[in-house]
């Protein structure tokens, strides 16, 4: 499976609304384990990806990706920021010479996080749906569930990367907030495959 | 919340203008960021390796009140509490690169650490030869060796004067990477708040103490510390941190340096009552103090509270603390 | 009430022990008081008119701050919130007096007047020459002329900043005194409160405001204002304020001097902001601001506010102004 | 009538004593219309004395009131210090060259303050229970009633000088504290001289 223009244009103005809509829970997620700051910083980045993809029109799927991070990098700072600008910046350049499987490209992105954040699975950060996510797609068809079971799994772990660390034990009992704006971004696309992708 | 601000979203465009139009003679905006110049005779006229920091906004006057000659040479100044972007710390390099390359001075939070690594990535590609010291002098956090790594706080003011020092002496850029790093290796800090800030975006303050409570080990970010306990007299208050900070020098001969700094909202007279009792206990137990500070360097929003740094110093550090530089901070 | 302190009986000599023992090239103690005097080379080798200043502590950097080469001889500082006494005042006219008599800044309460008078007459006794001026730059008080008169606030820093850059360049004890005078009738400031100031001896803010209330009109000892009303935008209050203010100069032309002032709890970043609407406010004014400046300067223990202060200059008052000075606090 | 050394001494040490024990209520009194430390003050001059006294041992009535004026002088600062100490400081000049009735030495004391105060009766200070009470005892006796009544007084002024006076018509309804402590002043006179001097 491999998303077209129009499909991946759909999907990332999907997940900027549904972090827009989402901004106040993903602060107070963040405010939790972090610096309370995770809701404003993607909601930051949302409006600059709205704004961009609308002044420049992309024409194919790989100037799409690279709106998207450009955007993510340059209006959104914190972790978040380049974490996501990397993702899909690296997203970008491997759809540039030809369109590859949707399980590639999200493990592309997920590769780049984890270089970015130098950071792997069990970590506490949104790498923990990255991965699973990745997974999934790379065994069959994707559904919201698996989205909600990746989320779920860094409720119980110990922070090791990020803000969340410091607290050490007591990270756990609280949902990673990176990794619920990434649960967003998962759900969209299976609103945009349809959950029979 | 009651702040004298105007929209929250405008707070760090309009905190830079007003540090900008306050101080024209010293810096300048970089048109199109919230990142400040030197924009001194001085400046232009002499070339030296670039000294650039940065970091989320809320921390005034780091880092922009320390640009100026003898210490740093462009500052980027984020969101409240948020790291800037790489373009914006990009701007600054090229800003102030001439020739002789760019020291980037990170505190180490994994926001700023991942922003400034892409700008670099960035002005590598324009052949810029960059260098990075990540300053994580905040000794609060135990077990950091598993996790993110301490963070830097206050013990960052101290770093950025040294290097701007050496910088302005004319020190190469891997020399200056050298001696930054082994300035952050002897610089160790602990801090306290009487009561948390407020992030404006927030609206109430990050967590709550009680009237007789304080919190031990608190970061710059309303990051909650190791105890709370109850308040008690500035001398043992000084005694405690003491304790807990020269435990990480393993040798306590040779000449050091002290910094005792204000989160915002705690008034110049009980950092300095503070600051006697410091200075006595580490004369009581024979630490030779050859330099000290005090005051509002590396804040945190309206935090009430203080922190202490303590730096072992070598060769002339004592000697670049010491020497007049013109910011507006220092 | 959470300070970092020890017994409140000892807050002020041990906050001055704080800052004799971190700045001792710059100041000492004056033995037996909790005055300070210049401590530095230059003072000993020149000659010039004596700058005294002081009044109660609390103010933080004010007075003792402003000590040093091209601002204050010596500081005198009283209880918290209380005036020095003459034999304090006396003896740091004293060690500042070098046959060309001594210029006494006062700030216009009371308290601080007539021991400052007593002063004066103990040394008038050794035929030192001596010359008072009382700052009166508050306009918050109206029908002052039949009171004590108007409060001396933050514009007595511009005063002590030209008076002392005058001093250095050796004028006399009453062209300086003359100075002086025409400085302070130039002066005028107006603060605004967020929070009330605790003193510590009582033990709770000396008024309460609500949530989104503050106080206009404030002095610098809780003393209350005009207005309580509810918070504005800074813009706003920039306005309100600058509007007030230029009310008292007539002639609206040449060159102005701004000082925006933290009242000891409010954090740089408001300062700078404020400051920011307030220059912009003062250039759609068509005011000429030659020289501004931003800080914790006259504090008011850990009152949350600020001041504005603006004064229309003659002649090179601006230069002066922007001389460098080597002091704590400017 | 004159006082001699031993009830001198008595009325000084007395009024020490009643200012120490009345030290919060002349503060409260502060917080009202001044800056709250009027006991703070008061009670560190009170105790300044008390040493002074008991080091010097003062041997006749001029030294008694220099040692007090300056002991107030030296340890009050403030307002009140300069006043109450340039009050006893002329008292002790006055009865220098020989001991004078007691009705001149309250007036020489209320002019000093006059003088260093530039102020008069009727602007709410400590005046205006010293000049009352320096008219009482110049037609004749002093009696309590006679101090009460000067203190009351203060109540419905409005300040002309002082911290009070900033609150301008504020400033009514409430008793100066400069003028409570100068009415533990002359009350404990009254105590030394007896209420049928
Ligand atoms: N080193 C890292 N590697 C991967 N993800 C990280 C790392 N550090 C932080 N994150 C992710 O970023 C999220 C926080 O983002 P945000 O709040 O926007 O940034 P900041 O922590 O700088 O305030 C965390 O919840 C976590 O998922
Ligand atoms: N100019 C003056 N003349 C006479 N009495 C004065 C004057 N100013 C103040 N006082 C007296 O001093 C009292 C206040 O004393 P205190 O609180 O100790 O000093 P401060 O006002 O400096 O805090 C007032 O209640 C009043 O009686
Ligand atoms: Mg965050
Ligand atoms: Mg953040
Ligand atoms: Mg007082
Ligand atoms: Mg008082």
């Amino acid at each position: 499976m491999r998303l077209e223009l129009e499909e991946a244009s759909n999907w990332i103005k999907l997940f900027a609304k549904k972090v827009e809509a989402n901004k106040s829970e993903l602060n107070e997620l963040d405010t939790a384990i972090g610096d309370g700051d995770h809701g404003t910083n993607m909601d930051r980045g949302a409006k600059a990806i709205v704004e961009s993809l609308s002044k420049n029109d992309p024409t194919n799927v790989s100037d799409l990706y690279k709106d998207t991070a450009f955007a993510m990098i340059q209006k959104v700072g914190g972790a978040s920021g380049p974490l996501y600008g990397t993702a899909f910046l690296d997203m970008s350049k491997a759809v540039k010479n030809g369109n590859i499987e949707l399980s590639d490209l999200i493990q592309i992105g997920t590769d780049g996080i984890k270089r970015r954040g130098e950071a792997d699975v069990n970590m506490k950060t949104m790498i923990d749906v990255w991965q699973p996510i990745s997974d999934v797609l790379k065994s069959g068809k994707l559904i919201k569930k698996d989205v909600k079971e990746a989320l779920d799994s860094t409720e119980d772990m110990v922070a090791t990367k990020g803000r969340a660390s410091y607290l050490e034990e007591k990270s756990k009992g609280h949902i990673d907030p990176g990794s619920q704006s990434s649960a967003y971004l998962f759900d969209t696309l299976v609103d945009v495959l349809g959950e029979n992708n | 919340m009651k702040k004298i601000i105007n929209n929250v979203e405008d707070i760090v465009p309009e905190l830079i203008s007003g540090l900008v139009k306050t101080n024209s003679g010293l810096i300048k905006q970089i048109e199109g960021t919230t990142a400040v110049v030197r924009n001194d005779k001085k400046f232009s006229e002499t070339k030296q390796v670039g000294i650039v920091s940065g970091g989320g906004s809320g921390h005034e006057p780091l880092h922009a009140g320390f640009v100026g000659d003898g210490m740093l040479s462009a500052a980027v100044a984020g969101e409240v509490f948020t790291s800037p972007t790489p373009d914006q710390i990009y701007e600054a390099i090229n800003a102030v690169n001439k020739g002789m390359g760019v020291l980037l001075i990170v505190k180490n939070y994994s926001g700023d650490v991942m922003n400034f690594d892409m700008a670099k990535e960035m002005a590598e590609a324009d052949d810029i030869k960059i260098r990075t010291i990540v300053v994580d002098d905040d000794i609060s956090v135990e077990n950091s060796e598993f996790t993110q790594g301490k963070r830097g706080v206050a013990g960052t003011v101290l770093v950025e004067k040294i290097v701007g020092a050496a910088a302005r002496s004319g020190m190469s850029l891997d020399d200056l990477a050298k001696l930054g790093q082994a300035v952050i290796n002897n610089t160790k800090t602990i801090g306290i708040a009487l009561h948390a800030a407020t992030v404006p975006a927030v609206g109430h303050p990050g967590f709550e103490l009680k009237d007789d409570e304080i919190e031990y080990g608190i970061g710059i970010h309303n990051e909650r510390g190791y105890s709370v306990e109850k308040i008690k007299p500035s001398q043992v208050l000084a005694d405690e941190l003491i304790e807990k900070i020269l435990k990480e020098f393993i040798d306590k001969s040779g000449k050091f340096a002290v910094l005792i700094n204000g989160m915002g909202g705690t008034p110049l007279m009980e950092q300095y009552i503070f600051a006697n009792d410091v200075l006595n206990e580490l004369n009581d137990k024979n630490i030779d103090v050859q330099f000290s500070k005090v005051g509002n360097m590396v804040t945190s929003l309206d935090m009430q509270g203080i922190s202490l740094t303590i730096m072992k110093t070598e060769d002339n550090w004592i000697d670049m603390l010491k020497e007049p530089v013109v910011t507006i901070g220092w």
